[in-house]
């Protein structure tokens, strides 16, 4: 048991920290946005994320065949963290679930295309997996690819592709075999300019002012995709995603902005007066917050856990911690949402007002924060997905669902 | 012993419900979000004409004086619809307010507008780093001849840019004192702030703001406990309000859970996520229950009414705040979209939980009246 | 709307609160039984009961023809609240499940030999529902009871049977067609003096010293049960304990102990000191009392809406309140467990000392309210099983289970 | 970084389970429910031949001085096992006392024995009517010439009866001091108590008790500071307790559920009761890790180790209560009887909870550490 980083390790999250306090920048780092800080949805951002790419820190863990320096995930995951806790784009989709899912089963075709605009950070990606009824059940995708010449004809509607207006491709499940669930999906690359796609807006709780935040509905309408952009096998495409579920479950939900608004209580606490009175000498609030931060604890140990488990795997070549990224996931956003309420009741009625309204406590970031968390424990799998992993592949009970 | 409403409460219920349903869909709701006026004026003219703007005032200044039951039973189709207006503020707290203890001329000249649906009348009560207790009154009236002069700022004061009066509660030497104050008056700045219930309400800045001894509302000393008094009955309609909210926030999630499918059949048929709406609905039937048990005391003078108003607040807003929190987990994507109507109901539930009086005031209240009896 | 017992209602509760003031003996009323309290397994209680049963409270609702006085259930309801509440027996399963269901099912035979009984206090059941097999599914007994001659041969084992050890008569469910879960169960009446009776105890959690309170398995082997003593038809066993448990899901918890419980715990915060502190100017603590206070006052309104919904049904004909009583069930026995907890909590560290220690807070209460009401949320349907009720039959949600 | 045992630890594990199984299976748990002496001596001399005795004993006085993880992982199999025995009082509490701040004579007198297992030494601490604070301390200690004459009442001493040495928080004009008291001596009396978890304590009353300046336990008025700082040390161990306890708690139940059947199927494959078993298994996870966490930092000497320490304590016993209340709710009626094992578990996670400072204690001391730096 040991629960520090190794030097290294330390020295490199310090070199993090000098490098985000040299590049501060508001249009690129914006905590207010949430959970939504973490797109590349400005030209802002993507600069930034160029200079991480020059800076040579991304895909770090990738092989050095492809441009990756072979290091250990804790370093992804310290670059993640950091970014997130400062409200900052993430390295992301591209290094992350779609370059390593490419690493692993992408022809050499896909690899020489897209690999090193990742790695240079010219490249964002759209991830087409949910539709209008397949929300929790990712398996039972209908969005159809009929075989046509050398390639597939996709027609159908993804929902909930929040980068849609505004990535260069499209990341795309389909349905190429009707007879089998789980073994009848295909993965494809498609350019999201394709005239044949169309993006409509949906407007979320989030966002300041609040419906300013957007995700999408996106219509495939007879969209050909040439066989050179079907990733890895026909008919595998569930057996990937499932696979870069497990990574994604984990990056997706960094810790970073949960420590943040922790912080950002704490301060209200320390510092703030009611009818001139320390909001620190009251007793509930006191324990109340000993709570949250026992709880942030918790939280974040479970997060350290996943990823002293995926570097072990992939030193050892053994399963990837699904259970443990479920525990993670499951815990940190049921906290995000305690520790969301309790901001709002430990700084009083004031709460209520917008964020960014001047004179509410914490600028109005418990307001905002209420809003936002209620997706943390839907997106990425519900709560309910996580204890139903937890409960047959931890726990070993019979199938509940 | 009824524990369901009587003929004439369902009456009174099915008029309101209906009102609502005419004035107050949801679509008109969406669109009076972050409004600067708050209030639709058919809304206000039905309820005038229903006798529910008077429903605190008494019959001889036009109103209807409604039991604490029926406004329970008002409140709780109000919070149904989330019917959009400064209702609660304006028709029970100021006019209860001002029937019990303005001057005769003061209550001539208020109430009679109140009920009739011609005046709008608010408290204007917070302030920025203040509590909602008597401490938290840092806005000053200088005495001067024949009045005071104000100063100061107030929060959270609900449609305040077209209410006709605004009560304020000011500090003295002698204690805390209520005036009415013309909001559109010398001195008097207003400033539209934005909520997580979308709702309407302004920062009011008095600069050096007169008011004349005349408008004073009872005696300077004795202004907080008039407040304390007043809003402390006034919570049981509240709390049925948030009853109301709930009620619907869980109607609209079991009609969700019994349609939409997942794994190959309806939410509703998976055990985890019935078992949580069943829960809801249990602090469902026990929020009502004890919103009109609070209600019931206060028609009936009982001494512990104000015990259970307090207790049927802190109660059903929790209830209102955990079934809109389920509602939104099992709604599950749609419900973060603006689309989705639960939304409405979950932005609206915490910031009534957190307003007139949250529930470590609420809790403080009850031990209080538990303890020191 | 109107939370008040009329006026008559009142002066009967006085009257009760007199007479039990006047009768009042440790022997029979002894709050630190806790859950147990309300069973007749002394001969002082039995006597007690016998002077109820000659004050004419004994069968209140029942019809005049068989002795009683056609009152409302308000009655019971108050006399039996108040009898819970100073931890004395209850008027129990013989005027109510037992009683009830010979009135409505049972032969004019068992009505003449059983209902007088009944009324005079002279007899005790004991109600065999469960097998070692059959804990919630009450519909899956499968104690078999086989025809022979001009009546039936009794084979199998029971549990839970609690008043097993003292009563005279068992109350007891057979399974007399195997091809119908539903309609293949049959109630009888057996002398529990019957040779072919075995009790055996089964010690609990419960008692005090620990482990002193007990309920049993009653094994039956071979034993033969005239016609006469099958209640209602054969086969209808199933609905007769449906109907019968809508009211025992209510009447078995009674709110009155948890009131009780509460009193004891406010009387504590009121009057304790800590270090020399009055316990009750810690604002942790009376924020914990504002919470249970307000939780325990939703939990009876719960109660008095089943009561109230219970006689209208009555005068009405209506559905009995099933969906009513399932939710005061779960909500009350819950609430009842987080008062135990709080109690422990509130008390302090000497609330771990054994119910009856002297020096104990609030004599030890806390210790034995935190053991016995485990049961509480288990007996008379689980909490799952209230929700399964409550989720079906008001919400309209498919079965899920 | 590492999130689970390394081999070293593994081998402890190990081998206290081992112990554990030979010399504590729950049949000798029971039996030795409400014991007045309250341990084996097999198990005694089975963990002293192993080390486990001396694991905060320092080496120059025969002791093993395992570091705080590997203490950790000795009782998260104590309290896996329930094993009966003053050892967290005597092998921690006091030995980690007496190694901090005792003359050598003392140390050499005591410190031995405690390692070897022929002495017991446990704390003396609560009293009726107090607090887990240093306010809590009443009973006095009258200043007489070469030493202090002891009046008053201690309760919770767990097994006063074999011990040889009672470690006694008592108050003098200098504030608190900490002396050596032989329960078996003249003015000393000894009362079993009984208590929800069945372990074995007495209340022990000193009736004008002698003790010498030589047997203070540091210097009077430093008691407190050492008393508080030794346990909030050992809340990190006594955390892996009630993680090792609520993990056995949570297999009996997953094994229950996994085989049990009700309505054709087993209890495990109804969501609701899979989901609140995923819930439990959760938060054992983070127990585990954050008891560990507080270890690993006590280890390093790193300034959060106390807050921490006192974030497992709370966390853990949290936890270890909730899993055994959803256990008990599993295992339904079997669970209430004393012949299946959850209720041991149940009955001892409550205790755990309330002893060694409490929740809102620990959450003061958690508070403090935060808005005090």
């Amino acid at each position: 048991m040991d629960f520090e980083l190794d030097d290294e390790i330390v020295a490199f999250a310090r070199e993090v920290e000098e490098f985000l306090d040299a590049h501060h920048d508001p249009d690129v780092f914006d905590v207010t946005r949430e959970n939504m800080a973490q797109i590349v949805d400005t030209p802002a951002r993507r600069a930034f994320l160029k200079k991480l790419a020059e800076r040579g820190w991304l895909g770090m863990t990738w092989p050095r065949e492809w441009g990756g320096q072979e290091r250990p995930g804790v370093y992804e995951y310290v670059l993640n963290e950091a970014l997130a806790h400062r409200g900052g784009p993430q390295t992301g989709k591209g290094v992350g679930i779609i370059g390593k899912t490419i690493l692993a089963h992408g022809s050499e075709r896909l690899k020489r295309e897209f690999l090193p605009k990742i790695l240079a950070a010219e490249i964002e990606f759209a991830v087409g997996y949910s539709e209008p009824e397949a929300g929790s059940d990712a398996a039972s995708m209908r969005l159809r690819a009929v075989r046509d010449g050398d390639g597939w004809r996709l027609d159908g509607q993804k929902v909930w592709t929040t980068s849609a207006h505004f990535a260069d491709w499209y990341w795309v499940g389909a349905r190429t075999n009707p007879d089998s669930k789980h073994h009848g999906i295909t993965l494809f690359l498609v350019p999201m300019d394709h005239p044949g796609i169309t993006v409509k807006p949906i407007w979320t709780m989030g966002g300041a002012p609040m419906g300013a935040e957007r995700t999408n509905e996106v219509y495939l309408d007879d969209v050909w995709v040439s066989d050179d952009y079907v990733v890895g096998e026909v008919d595998k495409g569930f057996q990937y995603i499932s696979q870069a579920l497990d990574l994604e479950r984990f990056s997706m939900f960094t810790f970073g902005p949960i420590d943040e608004r922790l912080e950002t209580l704490v301060e209200h606490v320390r510092t703030a007066t009611v009818d001139g009175v320390p909001v620190r000498e009251d007793s509930g609030t006191r324990r109340r917050l000993a709570r949250l931060v026992t709880e942030a604890e918790v939280a974040r140990l479970l997060g350290l856990r996943v990823l002293d488990a995926s570097m072990r795997s992939e030193r050892d070549g053994g399963a990837p911690p699904t259970t443990e990224a479920s525990e993670y996931k499951l815990y940190a956003t049921q906290f995000s949402q305690r520790l969301a309420d309790a901001s709002m009741d430990l700084g009083g009625p004031g709460t209520q007002l917008r964020v960014g309204t001047g004179s509410a406590p914490m600028r109005g970031r418990a307001e905002s924060t209420y809003r936002y968390t209620v997706i943390d424990t839907i997106g990425g799998g519900t709560s309910q997905v996580q204890r139903n992993i937890i409960s047959r592949r931890r726990l070993g009970l019979p199938r509940s669902f | 012993m009824e524990t369901q409403l009587n003929a004439d409460q369902v009456a009174v219920r099915d008029m309101v419900r209906r009102i609502c349903a005419d004035a107050a869909p949801l679509d008109r709701v969406r669109a009076l979000e972050d409004d600067p006026v708050g209030y639709d004026p058919e809304l206000r003219k039905a309820l005038a004409e229903a006798g529910i703007l008077g429903m605190a005032v008494p019959e001889r200044f036009g109103g209807s004086a409604l039991t604490w039951t029926e406004m329970a039973v008002v409140h709780a189709e109000l919070g149904r619809a989330l019917a959009p207006g400064p209702w609660f503020a304006s028709s029970v707290l100021a006019a209860r307010l001002l029937a019990r203890t303005a001057t005769t001329d003061v209550q001539r000249a208020w109430l009679p507008g109140i009920a009739d649906g011609s005046r709008l009348v608010v408290p204007a009560w917070l302030e920025p780093g203040g509590s909602a207790r008597a401490t938290g009154i840092a806005l000053r009236g200088e005495k001067v001849p024949g009045g005071y002069r104000l100063s100061g700022l107030k929060r959270h004061v609900p449609c305040a840019s077209s209410a006709d009066r605004l009560l304020v509660l000011f500090g003295t030497d002698a204690g805390t004192a209520i005036a009415l104050v013309d909001p559109a008056g010398p001195g008097v700045d207003l400033e539209q702030a934005f909520s997580l219930a979308s709702d309407t309400q302004y920062d009011v800045r008095l600069d050096d703001v007169h008011v004349a001894d005349d408008d004073l509302v009872g005696r300077p000393g004795e202004g907080w406990s008039h407040w304390s008094a007043t809003l402390g009955e006034a919570l049981a309609p509240l709390a049925a309000y948030a009853v109301g909210g709930a009620e619907r926030a869980l109607e609209l999630t079991v009609d969700y859970a019994r349609t939409r499918e997942q794994f190959g059949k309806p939410l509703g048929a998976f055990q985890a996520l019935a078992h949580e709406l069943a829960d809801c609905a249990t602090e469902v039937s026990g929020a009502e229950l004890i919103a009109y048990r609070a209600a019931d005391a206060l028609d009936r003078g009982a001494p512990e009414a104000g015990r259970l108003a307090a207790m049927a607040k802190l109660y059903a807003c929790e209830t209102f705040r955990h079934v809109t929190r389920s509602g939104e987990q099992i709604f599950g994507g749609v419900g973060f979209t603006l689309e989705f109507d639960i939304q409405l109901y979950f932005r609206r539930a915490k910031q009534l939980e957190l307003s007139w009086w949250s529930p470590p005031e609420l809790e403080d209240r009850i031990a209080d009246d538990l303890l020191t009896a």
